[in-house]
């Protein structure tokens, strides 16, 4: 018996228990490596920290327009310059980060949690559940989650909350279908059985076995989920269905650019371009985590 | 034929799927706070009438509920909607009751059609190259930039290209390319190189993606034991498996596409779908809305049912 | 046959539904079980074995039939007390890493289980993992590694060492060594064997290497698209194989010839496994054997015996010539 | 014996790692006579089928030869650039590999798969092609090969495929045939039908065969001469009858010990201590080494070149004789 011990401890080099060797540890030096990811998460970082503190540092408060200064291009004064209303860009634009994040991620949050819950039902209930469920992710996927969102706009108005509601709610199927998909796969895995003939309860298996090896996944869904539902809020306000004015939001600043585009270029650029920044970083940051957690590379 | 009764069950699916979306929005307009779908617009319009000539008032509102029969009892009226619906017999839009709504979706509809198909086309026809190219080399300056490209037309909304578009093309550029109407080719160009951006870069990195996987297969190793040249190996081997992988992508995409048309058409001022259910949807026009909704709706399950029939073809492991 | 049976598995036959078709896995299957014993299911792929190792454990629910485990007829007991006698009944896959969470270190996988059951206190399940690697033969660091980081055979022990965790009654291997490397096996091999020996452990050993059921099995069944063609003790079978289905398959197996002059002719048997979604009429083996006759095309044949505990299911087994006129 | 059909000298292959580098084979040379089935054999991670893969130019991405020759017909493969070295495979040199379930493209007819080397080769007109294409279907097994042309490879079972396999390799009657580990995905009773049909095309034929296998039982009745190869290295060359009545290597000798049999119940079984491992620096010494009983401190830094033990029987071991003897 001696002999195999012996042997065993020769061909393992095990280091001692330190957490650079964890799965999640290798799944962070492979998103260090993807450069643009890294760059794309500072970015996302600052877009976060401008949401919080945003309102207190505005130099000017988004309701007061300066009638002297109409539609000036961007001055020590006003860096951004001011719309025709005598509005400071700059702050206009950090209120519209606030309330971006505050839909997006109440939105993200909503799709998030009804397809995770109805995900794992069909998957782990199976049967009738499963048909019914699948039955309505296709239904929902048939038409796009806008139009959707527009019925439900008519029907709960535009206030922070219905629109969370109007954007969360058609968003679900996507997720469902992730999370049924990979539940699926693990309950007829072999990891689940050998659980299963331990004698673990479902429950033990959902927490302990599945959840781990489900977050990377949901991860980066939820990192390409966020900045899909900060095009349909500015698509909601293009279209005249966002938020009210005065409550600025990128949908509306996009939206009074193009209508006086030829006169005031910058009353686009700055909000445009920052807008169209912030979701390329949170597309960068999902590619990463794709890449740090992708099943094809190993965990 | 197996395809044939393929369709059959989908068609039924599909109109299932329109009978069921167009009565939840029937009930929930007829239920929403505006009055939207009851005659209390009607009514609010009419105030003053009926307090000078209360005759005239109900006459006029009789006529009114019963043009659009909301008198009848909910499903009763569903069921008749519907009816009216099938038979592509739009009725009257409420806005402007003079206005027939099919005669307002015959010229709009082809528009939005046109934008999104040749979006969705000009997408496929640059992005599969794009994608095969980044995937044969691989990890290379060449696979970098399309992969940063395609990521940033991702990020890049259709309505906010359209803005930059028509700044470039109406003030830098004046005169080379219409920036708004809709008349000749012309002026489809920009409106179809802003929807289909964001669509270059999704089907390049689902292309590049299942074509990297491909080549890693082991009957790629099979046909180079047999000596079959590089360029046959990369296209009857490689680009025709990654193709079904692909395919699975455009169905989606083009309901996204659907989508962007409504943004593009409101900052062209093209004369699109888009443009009237924008007005139809904010102006609380129930018919002209639930009757956007139809046809956008048949549109797009019409072309997943193409896209999944082009799947069967290709893959013969898919059984119809 | 004593009665101090740890399992007993009468005429259990299951089916699966796939695409609206039935497939039948496993058809009227039974044997009997004694404590410290190993019985080896030998067949090819599809002959259902792994299924029937699932059936016992019950993961896989039975279509009819008993399987008394102790006594208790495991398949008609509900789910929450089926996790008490989960504890006397555990499994090793053929493939260990694919059974091991990957975000779990060794030591934590061990310690799960009797996590979940409640055993003894933190710090004591710990020594018991400690003591367990050393039992199979890893070193004690191996605990703070992560699936990935070990091989394929040290994987396997850590299988081992986690079924052990709960001081089980019966084991079954589902292909344990197969994919492991020839020296790697044996290794694996020996240390099952002395663990059979040192916890009276009770094995039902699966694999299509007949060679390795022969080394650690005391009663073989062979198993052909679900069905027992043949069971006996191990040398009895190997010495007189009465079933034309055990005797293709000893003929196909290509040893190390011990003189030049033995090695094997490369003569094989016509046509394939029929597909389990449709099986032939009558005897499974009849579309490819030797000896079929117009009854086997008919007639399924029964269990005959051809010697003490030595049964074959076939028409030609004829009870007096104790086995197959050649 | 006329001059050998492809004589391998000195090979040294090399992978990249993301963090460090494998040495996969560090020094082997041998040759494959015209007529002759020579089996390959090793456990996992022994080089053996990386030697003849990188020999035909079908090395993976992260592989390079960093030396040696492979001479085919007068002519260094390894010098070859890609499009001669395609023009080769597939019409002087036939390829089988491991698992049929995924070595046939599931979205081409399997008839089009066969006829795809003899057309890429110009080996026949498409109408000849077709006809041939047939025949060989039949010759290989496949019932009704006129419908089954047009079938798709999820239709066949393994054992159906992996014949599509060879009908494959053989289309343009190629001199050399590499079987890469053919049988090893199969089961026991279909392993034999494919043996036995690859022994009556190679009679037919007189198609010489390389048998690359982990199985000792396939290699050594299948073949007419056996090469153990360990750590990127040839431990031993012999004819198989010589092989079977003395074989001289400890590592040989080690793993024919350990392989169970039919028969060997009761009988005690040494394993070989340890297991293979990746070498990971540049290797000193013989790579078995490190398991062998019999090792000396020579052993670890010389490396044992391969020289004659008998007639027809080559080994690399610096105590040959001395372990033959104990083991007598």
């Amino acid at each position: 018996m001696a002999s195999t011990a012996a042997a065993a401890r020769t061909e393992l080099a095990v280091k001692k228990k330190s957490k650079n060797r964890s799965p999640l540890y290798q799944g962070w030096k492979r998103f260090k490596r993807h450069r643009l990811a890294v760059i794309g998460l500072v970015w996302v970082s600052l877009f976060f920290i401008a949401g919080v503190i945003g309102p207190w540092v505005a130099p000017y408060d988004y309701r007061v327009g300066d009638f002297l200064a109409i539609n000036q291009g961007p001055s020590l004064k006003h860096i951004f310059g001011t719309d025709n209303v005598g509005h400071d860009m700059f702050s206009q634009i950090l209120y519209s980060v606030r309330s971006a994040l505050i839909i997006a991620l109440g939105a993200t949050l909503v799709s998030f949690v009804i397809g995770i819950v109805l995900g794992l039902w069909a998957g782990l209930r199976g049967g009738i559940a499963d048909v019914i469920i699948m039955r309505a992710v296709d239904f929902m996927m048939t038409l796009p989650g806008f139009l959707f969102a527009l019925i439900l706009v008519i029907l709960l108005g535009r206030g922070y909350w219905s629109l969370i509601l109007a954007i969360g709610i058609p968003g679900w199927a996507g997720y469902a279908r992730l999370v049924r998909s990979l539940v699926l796969g693990m309950r007829n895995g072999e990891m689940v059985e050998a659980a299963t003939a331990l004698g673990a309860s479902q429950a033990h298996i959902a927490r302990r076995y599945m959840l781990p090896n489900v977050v990377g996944s949901m991860g980066v869904a939820l990192a390409f989920g966020i900045p899909g539902d900060l095009v349909q809020i500015a698509g909601l306000s293009i279209f005249g269905m966002g938020l009210q004015p005065p409550i600025p939001s990128f949908g509306n600043m996009i939206a009074q650019a193009s209508d006086n585009i030829l006169g005031f270029p910058w009353l686009l650029y700055f909000p445009a371009g920052i807008f169209a920044l912030t979701l390329l970083s949170f597309l960068f940051v999902a590619d990463g985590l794709q890449e740090a957690f992708s099943p094809k590379g190993g965990n | 034929m197996a395809v044939a009764r393929f369709i059959a069950k989908r068609l039924v699916q599909i109109i299932i799927t329109l009978i069921l979306v167009i009565s939840a929005s029937y009930i929930m307009m007829y239920y929403s706070p505006g009055g939207f779908m009851n005659s209390s617009i009607m009514a609010t319009a009419l105030a003053p009438l009926q307090g000078q000539n209360p005759v005239l008032y109900h006459q006029v509102m009789d006529q009114f509920e019963s043009r659009y029969g909301l008198n009848l009892p909910l499903w009763q009226q569903i069921l008749k909607y519907l009816w009216h619906e099938f038979s592509f017999d739009f009725g009257n839009s409420m806005q402007n009751p003079s206005l027939h709504i099919s005669a307002q979706l015959k010229q709009t509809l082809p528009v939005s059609a046109l934008l999104a198909f040749g979006s969705v086309v000009l997408s496929v026809v640059i992005g599969v190259p794009l994608g095969i190219i980044a995937a044969l080399k691989r990890n290379t300056w060449i696979d970098y930039v399309v992969s940063t490209v395609s990521l940033a037309g991702q990020a890049i909304p259709a309505f906010v290209l359209a803005v930059i578009m028509v700044l470039l093309f109406g003030v830098v550029f004046q005169g080379i390319l219409p920036v708004t109407g809709w008349g000749s080719w012309k002026e489809m160009v920009l409106p179809v190189i802003c929807l289909a951006a964001g669509n270059v870069g999704v089907v390049a990195r689902y292309m590049r993606g299942s074509l990297i996987e491909t080549l890693r297969q082991d009957y790629i190793r099979t046909a180079k034991a047999k000596g079959v040249k590089y360029w046959p190996l990369v296209f009857k081997h490689g680009v025709k498996n990654s193709l079904t992988a692909m395919i699975t992508v455009i169905g989606p995409q083009f309901a996204f596409t659907v989508m962007g048309t409504i943004w593009v058409e409101q900052i062209f001022a093209i004369p699109g779908l888009g443009q009237v259910m924008q007005s139809a949807f904010t102006s609380f026009d129930y018919p002209l809305a639930i009757t956007s909704v139809f046809l956008l709706g048949s549109m797009i399950m019409l072309m997943n049912l193409l896209v999944d029939i082009v799947y069967a073809l290709i893959d013969p492991r898919v059984k119809l | 046959m004593s009665d101090n049976l740890l399992l007993q598995v009468e005429n259990v036959t299951k089916t699966f539904r796939v695409q609206g078709k039935k497939l039948h896995a496993i058809e009227n299957v039974s044997f009997a079980l004694e404590p410290g014993k190993t019985l080896g299911l030998v067949g090819e792929s599809g002959s259902g074995k792994s299924t029937l190792g699932r059936l016992v454990l019950r993961l896989l629910d039975s279509d009819q039939g008993r399987i008394l485990f102790n006594g208790t007829d495991i398949s008609k007991i509900k789910k929450k007390d089926l996790r008490a006698l989960r504890r006397d009944m555990q499994i090793i896959f053929q493939d260990p890493s694919a059974s091991l969470n990957p975000r779990m270190t060794v030591g934590d996988a061990i310690e799960d289980a009797m996590e979940i059951h409640q055993i003894g206190t933190k710090a004591a399940r710990q020594a018991r993992v400690s003591e367990l690697l050393q039992r199979v033969g890893l070193p004690d660091e191996v605990k703070y590694a992560y699936p990935h980081e070990l091989s394929g055979g040290q994987l396997q022990r850590v299988g081992i060492a986690r079924a052990l965790s709960l001081n089980p009654k019966l084991i079954i291997c589902d292909e344990p060594v197969s994919a492991l490397d020839v020296s790697v096996q044996v290794q694996v091999i020996q240390l099952l064997r002395d663990l059979q020996k040192e916890y009276n452990l009770t094995y039902i050993f699966i694999s299509h290497n007949l060679a390795v059921v022969e080394y650690l099995s005391d009663e073989i069944a062979v198993l052909y698209l679900g069905e027992v063609v043949e069971q006996a003790p191990a040398d009895e079978l190997f010495r007189n194989p009465s079933h034309p289905y055990t005797q293709v398959l000893l003929n196909s197996i290509l040893k190390i010839p011990e003189r030049p002059e033995q090695r094997q002719e490369m003569l094989s048997i016509q046509g394939e496994v029929p597909s389990p979604l449709n099986p032939p009429k009558g005897c499974p083996f009849h579309p490819r054997c030797a000896f079929a006759m117009e009854t086997c095309r008919t007639i399924k044949p029964e269990q005959r015996t051809v010697s003490e505990g030595h049964f074959a299911a076939c028409h030609l087994v004829d009870q007096a010539a104790g086995g197959l006129h050649r | 014996m006329g001059e050998p059909l492809l004589s391998i000298d000195n090979l040294h292959v090399k992978f990249a790692r993301s963090e460090d580098e494998v040495y996969a084979v560090n020094g082997v040379s041998f040759s494959i006579n015209e007529n002759e089935t020579l089996g390959i054999v090793g456990e996992s991670g022994s080089g053996k089928s990386v030697t003849l893969m990188s020999s035909i130019g079908l090395l993976k991405e992260n592989g390079t030869i960093t030396a040696g020759t492979a001479n085919f017909q007068g002519r260094d493969l390894l010098k070859m650039h890609r499009k001669q070295l395609e023009d080769i495979r597939g019409r002087d040199i036939g390829v089988i590999f491991q698992d049929p379930m995924t070595s046939l493209n599931p979205v081409m007819r399997i008839g089009d798969q066969i006829m795809e080397a003899m057309l890429t080769h110009h080996y026949a007109g498409r109408r000849e092609a077709y006809d041939r294409t047939l025949q060989l279907m039949h010759e290989i097994g496949i019932p009704d090969p006129k419908t089954r042309f047009r079938s798709y490879p999820h239709e066949f079972s393994g054992g159906m495929r992996q014949r599509i396999m060879i009908a494959i390799a053989l289309a343009c009657e190629p001199q050399l045939l590499i079987a890469d580990e053919p049988t090893t995905a199969l089961d026991v009773t279909v392993q034999m039908q494919i043996l036995a049909l690859l022994q009556d095309l190679r009679r037919q034929r007189g198609m010489s065969v390389v048998m690359v296998t982990h199985d000792f039982g396939v290699a050594t009745n299948f073949c007419d001469k056996i090469i153990v190869m360990y750590g990127g290295r040839i431990m031993e060359v012999a004819e198989t009858d010589h092989f079977i009545r003395e074989t001289a290597h400890p590592y040989s000798i080690g793993l024919k010990r350990s392989i169970i049999e039919i028969g060997h119940k009761g009988k005690e079984i040494l394993p070989i201590p340890g297991a293979t491992a990746a070498i990971t620096e540049e290797p000193a010494g013989c790579p078995f080494a490190p398991r062998c009983t019999y090792a000396s401190a020579r052993c670890l830094q010389e490396v044992p070149e391969l020289r004659p033990f008998g007639t027809d029987h080559q080994i690399a071991c610096h105590h040959a004789e001395e372990v033959v003897s104990l083991v007598r």
